[in-house]
């Protein structure tokens, strides 16, 4: 079965900035406490910008989905985010080979590994690494005990929400919330949330695919 | 929220348009966010490129003009422009000599001018330098964190770089001039208030009456500790020791010293403020050659101040009392 | 009460010593609380004298150098400067081609260069003439009160008065240029906050959040009326309209427009609500030949703004445009 | 009896300038409400300029004290209130002529009669002179009915109080209360308040001299 097609990709997309649209407030209060109050603001108007390039064009092609994604977003979200995440999808396109549960997690991966080769943090930093590397790797491991994409997809959902809960007590070294330093503890990362937002996109909207 | 403003996402554009209207002297590329210089791009001179979130007005589109930026990119409000923006730019500006990207050291304004200059590489063969300004004695320096801010000091090295590029120099003497002046300045600030940003539509921190913080940056992240509220005797000492316990400021020929309101600190204050600065300078034994006191690189309506001293030299001081004409800096043009 | 000062009493004398070690072209006299040209007086050319309460930074002291003011003179916070500054100021800048006081129109103000001026005459022959500046529309204008307050257009008139002075026009021709800019010009302002006087210690009014005072003045005056929270482009109509039902701006050479901040406003709200003013201003067939966009005639950390329109003609274009070199106008010089 | 010497008036100073002090942050509130809030801190300021410049000469001749108490009101006050008080004072040493209760009663009505001239205000403009009118016109009364001087004060000042209080529902028409137009209805003048101080201050520092 094609599990991961354009129109699914598409359904991941939307899903994402629904998610981001109406978490928009609670991402910016938690960039306030401890950057400069826009997370928020810029993943909601640049999910909101990819929705309407994915409607504009349509891609057929699944890497095309997530190709236009990110150019938008790069052009659209700036700060921060914009360029990881679009790095993030850039590459996962660029690695998007076949339509199964495991393509669909090579090129997570592989989009996981550009938002570390672009940002130069690794997991421990308070960032949305440590959403996303947990949820790479529960969905390999998952994939690979050859369980089914949608439960795979749910358990990825899940590490990445452990990750996000566990960068409350870190001590931020990356990013905008380093610079407080000690008083960055006690804080959870914008990025590590928004990050899990995108995760749980995706268990629900390719739920019921493999 | 009070603000003079419309629909808060439409901040940025809307403000640009009033750019425009005021300053007929500058072209404006609304699609592309971009302030040029109405004579961009000048033939054989290094352009310099600027920009970042916008709220921190006059700088960078302030100062576009002669003697400083060629163009510079308004990012959504605390947003680093976006790759894009900052291609138009540089290739608005490319007169053959090359292109100088003056970036502050945020990641988001790092990793979007390191994707605008792989898009310039990729589409053009102009020549781009970034330097990367990182001032801020408040944040630790460190390989293993994001390093120090930029701050006070961009205001400083984009009129120095500009003179030099204004002179016709090479893009690698300004590229070097650049680097000398963000190697010898730092800055301190602190804020009495938080400010609020439109589309957040409160306050970034609360803080109580009678606490203020210090080492805040210039986006609302909240400093490196908050502290009762002091005079402006004290607080000139806690922002300038720490430049000065950082950067040895003595001898030679004085230092550039730059204090800079963060939108909502009248100006009384802030020549208050400097009266203080200089005592504190004095005790040092740190002599001033120029001085620049005003809002200049301001937080959107936080009120508070930042202190940046820059180790001035002769060739310093020539490029900085060279003319520059600009809506937010203007003399000897 | 969050302010970058000491004890409340030394505002003023400690800010003017700020000024003083910032602006060496400058000379202070600190015991008159006077602010000087540094060539002042200059032979053979009308002397300009202006002054009043202070925190209105950069007006009046910013406002001095070439092309516009010899001398000001700074009273206590909002509180009009004593006769003696005023002589003191007035006899430091006697060139030998008689002085002209610009005084604003407040009742303490009037009476207190109205002193100076009998002491002035009493005790030597210095040839005074004085204008009283009063374009704030949101005053009833009536022998029976106090008459409409000074405002923006004392900026502008003192540019201009200012340049035509520096051209060597004798005092009667100054005096008579800056009347006809008084006549010529109006403004009307508005509040987002209250402010807060230093000695007093809390703000001057209150004003809930999702409220704003149309018809303010510069001294944390309340307005004329209290009206719930608006867009931008509305504020403009709001503050527009009244100027341009009080005086006929349309025709002629168009109009100078200043859109000027309070204190408290940053910059990128300035921009946006400039380009307010002009779409008002072109709906309503009123060209704008020059403009000014800024915080010059401030009122502490008030959030809000003013806009002041005067009718241009050739002449004063030519005087607007004529250089100037002071801390807070700068251009051509 | 001696009833005006320059040790009364100089303890007729020294009371108003206390009662300035101790009402500083009142005055300047009522100022707030319907000015520029600095009536209390100008006062304050020059009164206390006053009694060191009494205390520094200690004049000798009674006209004297009031010339050097007008003269630092001119020199320190400003705003409104420092050219009017400085005026009250001026006039009243210049026709200050006598020792006795009328002679005072002669100067203190010059004193209003200087504000009247200098300020070119009228009584119900809602100014000082709305509690000055009525002190000078309650001392000259008491002293034509043949009371003494005490009593006299003592009905200017409740006079001056009551004008005060009467400011209170007024519309201003002069000085800075007068922008509010109608607004200005329902506060009380911060002048006429301190005037209020002033006659306060006469009937008790001069107590017990006739
Ligand atoms: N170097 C980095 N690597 C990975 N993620 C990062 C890095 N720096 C910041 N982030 C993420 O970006 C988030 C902030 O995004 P955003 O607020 O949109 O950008 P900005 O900090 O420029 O305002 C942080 O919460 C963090 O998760
Ligand atoms: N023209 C006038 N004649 C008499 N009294 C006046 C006049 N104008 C103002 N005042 C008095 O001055 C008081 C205000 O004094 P103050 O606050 O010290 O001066 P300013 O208004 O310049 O700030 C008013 O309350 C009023 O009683
Ligand atoms: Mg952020
Ligand atoms: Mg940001
Ligand atoms: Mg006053
Ligand atoms: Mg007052």
């Amino acid at each position: 079965m094609t599990v991961v097609d354009a129109a699914g990709l598409t359904a991941w997309v939307h899903e994402f900035t629904r998610l981001v649209h109406e978490q928009r407030d609670a991402l910016t209060q938690l960039d306030a406490a401890i950057g400069d109050a826009d997370h928020g603001a810029n993943l909601d108007r640049g999910t909101a910008a990819a929705v309407a390039a994915l409607e504009a064009q349509a891609p057929e092609e699944p890497a095309a989905v997530l190709k236009t994604v990110a150019t938008t977003l790069i052009k659209t979200v700036g700060g921060a985010s914009g360029p990881l995440y679009g790095t993030f999808f850039l590459r996962a396109a660029g690695a998007l080979d076949g339509d199964d549960g495991a393509a669909f997690a090579t090129a997570v991966r592989a989009g996981y590994e550009g938002v570390v080769a672009r940002g130069k943090a690794e997991r421990g930093d308070k960032t949305m690494l440590d959403a996303l590397g947990p949820a790479c790797d529960a969905l390999d491991e998952a994939l690979g005990a050859g369980k089914p994409l949608d439960e795979a997809l749910r358990l990825a959902a899940d590490a990445a929400a452990q990750g996000r809960d566990a960068t409350v007590p870190m001590v931020a070294r990356k990013g905008r919330a380093s610079y407080l330093g000690e008083r960055s503890a006690g804080h959870q990362d914008p990025g590590a949330t928004s990050a899990t937002l995108l995760v749980e996109a995706a268990a629900t909207a390719l739920a019921g695919r493999g | 929220m009070k603000k003079l403003i419309n629909d808060p996402a439409d901040v940025v554009p809307e403000a640009l348009r009033g750019m425009a209207a005021a300053h007929p002297e500058l072209r404006v590329d609304h699609e592309n966010r971009v302030v040029f210089r109405g004579d961009a791009p000048v033939r054989g001179k290094v352009g310099l490129v600027s920009g970042g979130g916008s709220g921190h007005e006059p700088m960078h589109a302030g100062f576009v003009g002669t003697g400083m930026l060629d163009a510079a990119c308004a990012g959504e409000v605390f947003t680093s422009p976006v790759p894009d923006q900052v291609a138009a730019a540089t290739q608005g500006v490319d007169g053959g000599a090359g292109v100088l990207h003056i970036v502050k050291n945020y990641t988001g304004d790092v990793m979007n001018f390191e994707m605008a200059a792989e898009l310039a590489a990729a589409e053009s063969d102009t020549e781009v330098v970034a330097v990367v300004v990182d001032d801020d004695v408040a944040v630790q320096n460190s390989l293993y964190t994001a390093g120090r801010r930029g701050v006070g000091v961009t205001v400083l090295l984009e009129k120095l770089a500009g003179a030099a590029a204004e002179e016709g120099r090479p893009l690698a003497e300004v590229a070097e001039i650049a680097r000398r002046v963000n190697a010898t300045g730092r800055s301190m600030g602190m804020a009495l208030t938080s400010c609020t940003v439109p589309a957040a539509g409160r306050p970034t921190f609360d803080l109580p009456d009678d606490e203020m913080e210090i080492g805040i940056g210039i986006h609302g992240e909240p400093g490196r500790r908050r502290v009762p509220l002091a005079p402006a005797r004290e607080v000139a000492e806690m922002l300038v020791e720490p430049v000065l316990s950082d950067l040895d400021m003595t001898g030679g020929d004085g230092v550039i010293a730059f204090v800079n309101g963060m939108g909502g600190t009248p100006l009384l204050e802030l020549y208050l403020m400097y009266a203080e600065v200089v005592a504190v300078l004095e005790k040092a034994g740190v002599g001033v050659a120029r001085n620049l006191v005003g809002s200049y690189m301001t937080s959107l309506d936080m009120a508070g101040c930042s202190v940046t001293l820059l180790r001035a030299d002769d060739e310093l001081l020539r490029l900085w009392d060279a003319p520059v004409r600009t809506p937010a800096l203007r003399w000897g043009a």
